[in-house]
């Protein structure tokens, strides 16, 4: 029936396979150790941003909190470890359920704001969350939680000078969350989400429970991001709440999915490809002169970018040709 | 042989503490200056032009900007080692990216002058390649308690002590660090108020340092927390007994001309001290060298910026060379007497965990628009001014 | 199926509802037996909509009570509602606007075949039943009105419900194309769907209605056949107006 | 008074009018009818300046307007009553209405046309404090055209006002617009109606797929036969 | 605690919260009037602080007389950026809440950016001004003069703004503007020129509190950030639409400040804030007045 479709996922697929090939052998040949450090990165907002377009862009309740998970999973991680030896593997696990239950805690009071109240709830949220971790004493507080390196261990996940694991992991982290939303997409849960996010009114109408759709998309999005944050504490082995709860990661969050295309499969990774070796590359060749030169051209860049294409970056590229196509 | 030996500087170049930043850019392009060129200051390396243990090569310094991040200042210490090939890293200002830059150097084998970092849990991580010169906050802090102990002997009554620190790792380490202080030697902290950094208004704070009227208050702010602080209090018209101040903000110019004429009889730590000039007379030289770049005198910051680099420079041309393992031998048996420095050191010599112990402190007041010297007695220039307002 | 087959499949007992002060409905009694398609008109503003509101679970009644298939399901979100069979259309169409034709039927499809090959499918048939299948890949916001109210029905219909609530999906067409639009419904009638609908156009409503319902002012005027209450001076002089008098 | 040549018009490069022209003399009442998706939104929307035309022109009274911004089409005295309505919803009534007159600056001037609007729909004056959003689709489609009236239009294009209308409204409607024809305006209606329209329009339009059918006055379309078979139903 | 200590901290947080409000009064009008997010608003504040002093440092003109000029400066600031930027991601039909969100970030980062550019990081402030350190005293409660003078200020500020909004035709067509944007072409009015005013107005709002700011805060290019969450808060505390609201928000806001501050650590005195707004949408998912 429709083969078009089919075809377009299936290709979808095959391209992603593709390109975490292609990027997987990457570092054969790029030995350089700060570009694979902002790969690592890239990767890592890839697969983080593809995880806030889940609630954010899919689910269409936008959420500038997203820190708030990202910390936690740092956080457990990196306090599990120091303090009970557990291993961040586990670590990982851990941050991300309890990341997904929290989320679903306060999705219950917080699914009930539309609009401006409920992305400001979200702010306010991880702000409260940011503060209580600086004035947490067995936390760390402000002094955060410095992850002892005791060389090169894949139990412990700690890898003194090679970044290659990381990549690695940053690599599959990106693969699982690009997979989870392309499964997700054409799934019950993916239809939900945008009717949800087009009409809340018309999607209940129709049988969707729209509170418990939200729920979902809540729960997957903050277990995803909180890995990604326990990847982070790992990565970088020090932590405090400013670095990994602030309020500014939770927009370079959700930035890449905004500029890529937010609600779009290829969005996130589209847009963290571009976004960040810029930041990175602006920050390391321009910035140096502390004339504010790197935010000047960075803020014009997201200015530019949000006003000229609204649809994302994805637009350009035409993904999605079955516009084009059903228009004939 | 290179002619070039290149040290990475990883500051704040951009975000809320970007001035900081800016300032010890021209602290090192001073020392920097020094070093490449002949001067006749009684200075390791400042005689004749480079690094004569190198054959004369020049010091070549790579600014990174780390935006008080510690993942960027991670990235930029990573890169300047691989990329820029630095055999040596000073910063970084926020003690948060200490932790990682020096971790980072740790991995690499690149010796990490911790320039300004004042941190006392930062030489304490088994860090070989970690070294400090400047003193740390328990240090500072000892000074302004051996202060009160002197100020008591002298009969003054100083019983009550009221702390107001930042939430950040700054403000924590200092106010664990004065905390543990009062009690054994016998203050009683009656308030000790952590407020949120660069928060919209302090007013309900400054009203419980108002009501607790402690003899002293021992503020541990940044510039814009200071400057905030000090109005706030003039307008809740309080006059504290007496401030001595954590340095960080009140040693900032534009604390001082903001609010200098309510600073009055502020006394605040420091690693530096200008009235050192009529002792060293190449304090003052080099100070108008550093205004002549930045428009400011130096203050507690870039003066130890700018040792952080002359030590550094002094080990790697005794190291004669750019390897790591050598500059960080070198670093370790760095012995420099105090009078060859800017500061009021009694020397530079490291312990076994990178920390010198020699750097001591000084406790400056701010008297007719000066800093001046009042603490130790050795290189006191002055009596202090106490109670501040008198 | 626990319900006796005669009973209605819908039934609204003694329902109120209150905005403030204002009675959109008061002591609306009516019931929809199974297979009718049954026409409830009435004057703009008379309730009609907030009714189906109410059979579909969008508020709940001020007061009184709604039975569907035997049961009382007065407190069931319309979700729940959705779920045991009763399926609606908005008057002010409600699109899911960034989604393709295709892609809203899916939605509706969904909560009958988890199995999303399955919903597919059916969603192709519905469009197909409902002559929407040209547009099957075109952005819902690129529709002109009328395809859009096609598209409701096509999306509730997918939801394979029992009753479906028609407002006025069939206004805005030219006789001809609103000929289709009867056909359609009795199409779905045949399929075994019970039909309430809300319409306007006299031409439409007076041949395809088994029985009619007239609301006024929140209260059932009259129902009956539709020829009956064409007659009734009263619905005349509230809804119909001199020249309909004379026309039926 | 209103005359539209060759116009052409595209959504998206999807062409909905080609070469469409029509003309309306002054105090007609002039009538479009057409199936689904023929392009008679797009013809007043492109007149009122909320599409822009991609070719052709449009001149109203001597002047041409094409490419204007669409409120300074307005302003320019053409009233637009676009299918959706577009009221703002949560305005009253009454700011509803006064919105309409905004342009003019003396409040004699403003409230001139209440008068009319109030004598034509007697329903808007009972609701004058209550929101937009609240009033029934009637309501709504009456107080859409009279806020369209308080811009004091010389040319009032209505787009279907009969949909969502109860029949005995629908007449009124239709009185309505002959009323305001009578009041000295210009009207141009887009019906599916057509029996009804035709009983009070002076001069039909025909339109299918994008272009012009069939024109002529009421009395020739109403006897044509393809059109009763097409377009009447009969 | 005593008596004293609580009736203080009341007083000063009913005049930081009226100088929150005014802060607000202009968010309040671009966000919640036109339904248009600034995510840059912290950053408005930043230019108008700047203003002030320069305009100080420069010809000495004291803050209190440089307000009605940077309100004037500020309101052709708003409007251009209007005209360049807001407007075209108002235009944006395909995600129109980001488009509009991100532009205004982008557009913070860079007025940050410049701002750095042009007059360095450095902290600056209006070292003495005629209201500067002065503090009236009453019965042993301070005010100080130029809180007192900003809350007066922003009193007389909200009332000029609940009668522009409410008693103008300006005000009217502003509203019809955010119901329907598109539709008030239908009567005539210039949606560009209403918004591009607008946003004049509310920049010049800001102008206003940022000249009074200047007189007893420091300046640097990212002083905006302190109070731009405060002022979000503010406006949705409040409720989108009321102009009281923000009015209320903004009193209520610097109350729960003070208040908190006596119970819990200072450091946590933006929880007790952020708590209240949860609390307030908890239970009125509108916020206090909120008409959306
Ligand atoms: N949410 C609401 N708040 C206040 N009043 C409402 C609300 N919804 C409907 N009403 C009022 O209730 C009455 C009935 O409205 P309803 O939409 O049910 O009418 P209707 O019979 O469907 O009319 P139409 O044929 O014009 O669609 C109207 O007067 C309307 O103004
Ligand atoms: N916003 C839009 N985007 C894309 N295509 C559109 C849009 N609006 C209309 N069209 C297309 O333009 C053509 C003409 O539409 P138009 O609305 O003018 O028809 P109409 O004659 O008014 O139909 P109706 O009787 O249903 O109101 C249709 O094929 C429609 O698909
Ligand atoms: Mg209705
Ligand atoms: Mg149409």
């Amino acid at each position: 029936m429709d083969a078009n479709f089919a075809q377009r996922r299936r290709r979808d697929l095959i391209m992603a396979f593709c390109l975490a090939v292609i990027a997987a052998l990457v570092p054969l040949f790029v030995k350089d150790v700060y570009v694979q450090n902002i790969m690592v990165l890239t990767l890592m907002y890839a697969a983080l941003s593809q995880s806030w377009n889940i609630l954010s862009g899919y689910c269409g309740q936008i959420s500038l909190g997203h820190a708030l998970y990202f910390g936690l999973g740092a956080y457990t991680t990196a306090l599990l470890f120091t303090k009970f030896g557990v291993l961040p593997w586990f670590g990982m696990l851990a941050g991300g359920a309890i990341s997904a239950l929290i989320a679903m805690a306060l999705g219950y009071p917080c699914f009930r704001l539309r609009g401006h109240y409920f992305v400001i709830a979200t702010i306010v949220i991880a702000e409260i969350a940011l503060l209580l971790f600086q004035n947490w004493d067995w936390a760390g507080a402000a002094l955060g939680i410095d992850i002892p390196v005791r060389g090169d261990s894949w139990l412990k996940f700690q890898f003194a000078r090679s970044k290659l694991p990381y990549f690695y992991f940053a690599l599959a982290l990106a693969c699982i969350a690009w997979f989870v939303t392309w499964r997700l997409e054409d799934s019950k849960w993916g239809y939900w989400w945008r009717a949800v996010k087009d009409n809340p009114d018309a999607a209940e109408s129709l049988g969707v429970v729209v509170f418990n759709s939200k729920m979902g998309a809540a729960a997957v999005s903050a277990f995803l991001v909180a890995v990604g944050g326990s990847f982070y504490a790992q990565f970088v082995s020090y932590i405090d709440p400013e670095s990994v709860m602030g309020f500014q990661f939770s927009l370079l969050m959700a930035l890449p999915a905004v500029l890529g295309g937010i609600g779009t499969l290829w969005g996130p990774v589209l847009g963290a490809v571009i976004l960040i070796p810029l930041t990175e590359l602006t920050r390391s060749f321009v910035g140096g002169s502390g004339r504010g030169v790197d935010l000047i051209v960075y803020g014009t860049l997201i200015v530019a970018i949000s006003l000229a294409l609204p649809k994302g970056l994805v637009s350009v590229f035409s993904l999605f040709p079955r516009r084009k196509e059903a228009a004939r | 042989q290179t002619n070039e030996v290149a040290i990475g500087v990883i500051y704040p170049l951009s975000g809320s503490s970007a001035q900081i930043g800016v300032d010890a850019q021209r602290a090192f392009e001073t020392a920097a200056d020094i070093i490449n060129k002949n001067y006749d200051f009684a200075l390791p390396l400042a005689k004749g032009e480079g690094l004569p243990g190198l054959g004369g090569a020049k010091v070549r310094l790579v600014f990174a900007d780390h935006q008080a991040d510690p993942q960027k200042g991670r990235a930029e210490a990573e890169r300047l080692i691989t990329q820029e090939k630095v055999c040596a890293v000073i910063g970084t200002y926020q003690s948060a990216v200490a932790v990682t830059v020096s971790q980072i150097c740790e991995r690499y084998q690149i010796p990490f002058i911790s320039a300004d970092n004042s941190s006392p849990s930062l030489h304490r991580r088994g860090l070989k390649f970690y070294f400090r010169a400047a003193p740390h906050d328990e240090m500072f802090s000892t000074a302004m308690f051996d202060f009160f102990d002197a100020m008591k002997k002298k009969g003054q009554k100083i019983e009550t002590l009221a702390l107001f620190h930042e939430d950040t790792i700054f403000g924590t380490d200092s106010a664990n660090a004065q905390l543990k202080l009062a009690s054994e030697r016998g203050y009683k902290v009656v308030t000790d108020i952590k407020y949120r950094a660069n928060s919209p208004s302090l007013t309900a704070e400054v009203q419980q340092i108002k009501a607790a009227n402690a003899d002293v208050l021992m503020p541990s702010s940044y510039t814009t927390d200071a400057i905030l602080l000090v109005k706030t209090m003039a307008e809740l018209g309080y006059k504290p007994k007496n401030i001595v101040a954590q340095d960080a903000g009140f040693s900032e110019k534009a604390t001082y001309d903001a609010v200098g004429d309510k600073l009055e009889g502020v006394i605040s730590r420091g690693s530096f001290s200008l009235d050192l000039a009529q002792k060293r007379p190449m304090v003052g030289l080099i100070n108008e060298m550093y205004r002549a770049k930045s428009g400011k005198d130096f203050n507690d910051y870039s003066s130890r910026q700018f040792m952080g680099l002359i030590v550094m420079a002094d080990a790697i041309n005794r190291a004669k060379s750019t390897d790591g393992d050598k500059i960080r031998e070198a670093l370790v048996a760095t012995d420099m007497p105090g009078d060859v420095t800017i500061m009021p050191w009694r020397r530079v010599k490291f312990d076994e965990m990178g920390q010198n112990n020699f750097a001591d402190p000084v406790l400056l007041q701010y008297a007719a628009k000066n800093f001046v010297t009042i603490f130790p007695e050795q290189a006191a220039v002055s009596e202090a001014i106490w109670p501040m307002n008198s | 199926m626990t319900a006796l087959p005669e009973t209605p499949l819908l039934e609204t007992r003694g329902v109120w509802q209150r905005f403030g002060g204002l009675v959109a409905n008061s002591d609306v009694s009516i019931s929809v037996g199974r297979g009718e398609i049954v026409g409830l008109i009435g004057p703009n503003g008379a309730g009609k909509s907030t009714l189906f509101n109410l059979i579909a679970g969008v508020l709940p009644p001020t007061q009184g009570s709604i039975i569907f298939d035997g049961e009382d399901v007065t407190n069931l979100p319309a979700a729940e509602r959705c779920q045991r069979g009763v399926g609606r259309t908005f008057q002010v169409v409600k699109s899911f606007e960034t989604m393709t034709v295709i892609d809203n039927v899916i939605v509706g499809a969904l909560i009958r075949n988890t199995v999303m090959r399955l919903a597919r499918k059916k969603a192709y048939e519905v469009l197909e039943f409902c002559g929407l299948a040209a547009r099957a890949n075109v952005l819902a916001s690129d529709l002109v009105p009328s395809e859009k109210r096609r598209l409701e029905v096509a999306r509730a219909l997918a939801t394979e419900p029992k009753l479906l609530l028609l407002d006025e999906v069939l206004t805005g067409l030219t006789p001809v194309e609103a000929q289709t639009g009867v056909e359609l419904v009795r199409k779905v009638r045949a399929a075994g769907v019970t039909v309430l609908m809300v319409e306007h156009v006299m031409e439409i409503v007076m041949p395809l209605v088994d029985r009619a319902i007239v609301l006024n002012l929140g209260k059932v005027l009259v129902e009956g056949k539709p020829t009956e209450v064409v007659r009734n001076p009263e619905v005349i002089s509230a809804y119909l107006g001199d020249r309909h008098a004379v026309g039926a | 008074m209103l005359s539209v040549r060759e116009v052409t018009t595209a959504y998206q490069g999807l062409v909905a009018i080609s070469s469409v022209s029509i003309d309306v003399a002054k105090g007609e009442i002039v009538c479009v009818a057409g199936a689904n998706g023929a392009g008679k939104s797009t013809l007043l929307k492109s007149i009122a300046g909320a599409e822009r035309p991609r070719a052709g022109s449009v001149t109203f009274d001597g002047v041409r307007i094409d490419g204007k911004p669409q409120h300074v089409i307005t302003s320019g005295g053409i009233a637009f009553v676009p299918e959706n309505r577009r009221l703002f919803p949560r305005l009253s009534v009454h700011d509803n209405l006064r919105l309409g007159s905004y342009l003019y600056r003396s409040q004699d001037d403003r409230d001139a046309p209440l008068g009319l609007v109030f004598e034509l729909f007697p329903r808007l004056s009972e609701r004058l404090e209550q929101r937009a959003e609240t009033l029934s689709g009637g309501e709504q489609q009456m107080l859409a055209i009279g806020r369209a009236l308080m811009t004091r239009p010389r040319l009032l294009m209505l787009d279907e006002p009969s949909q969502g209308i109860m029949p005995k409204l629908v007449d009124e409607i239709f009185q309505a617009v002959k009323r305001i024809r009578d009041a000295g305006m210009t009207v141009l209606i887009v019906e599916q109606r057509m029996a009804e329209c035709l009983e009070i329009a002076d001069r039909a339009y025909i339109l299918q797929t994008g272009r012009v059918l069939m024109q002529g006055t009421a009395a020739e379309i109403s006897s044509n036969p393809d059109v009763r078979k097409a377009y009447l139903g009969l | 605690m005593t008596a004293e200590t609580i009736i203080q901290s009341l007083a000063s947080g009913l005049l930081m919260g009226l100088l929150y409000g005014l802060i607000a009064a202009g968010l309040a009008l671009i966000f919640g009037l036109m339904d248009v997010v600034n995510f840059a608003h912290g950053e408005f504040l930043m230019i108008a602080m700047y203003a002030t002093f320069f305009l100080f440092a420069f010809f000495a003109i004291d803050p209190l007389l440089a307000a009605p000029l940077v309100a004037a400066a500020l309101f052709v600031f708003g409007a251009v950026v209007y005209l360049l930027v807001v407007r075209f991601a108002v235009r944006a039909k395909a995600n129109a809440g980001m488009v509009q969100i991100f532009s205004t970030f982008g557009l913070a980062i860079v007025m940050r950016g410049l701002a750095q550019f042009f007059f360095t990081p450095d902290y600056r402030s209006v070292t003495h001004s005629w209201l500067g350190g002065k503090t009236v005293s009453v019965a042993g409660i301070f005010l100080p003069l130029p809180q007192l003078i900003g809350a007066m200020v922003s009193i007389a500020a909200f009332v000029a703004l609940y009668f522009f909004i409410n008693r103008t035709d300006f005000g009217r067509a502003l509203e019809a503007t955010r119901e329907d944007a598109g539709a008030v072409a239908l009567v005539g009015i210039d949606k560009n020129r209403v918004f591009a005013l607008g946003w004049g107005l509310g920049a010049a709002l800001v102008g206003l509190a940022g000249a009074i700011m200047a007189i007893f805060f420091y300046i640097y290019p990212d002083v905006g950030a302190s109070f731009a969450l405060i002022a979000y808060v503010t406006v949705a505390l409040g409720g989108f639409g009321s102009v009281f609201g923000a009015f209320a928000g903004g009193i209520i806001v610097g109350l729960v400040e003070a208040s908190t501050a006596l119970i819990l650590p200072p450091s946590l005195k933006s929880v007790g804030i952020y708590a209240v707004y949860l609390l307030v949408v908890f239970i009125r998912p509108r916020g206090l007045f909120g008409s959306m």
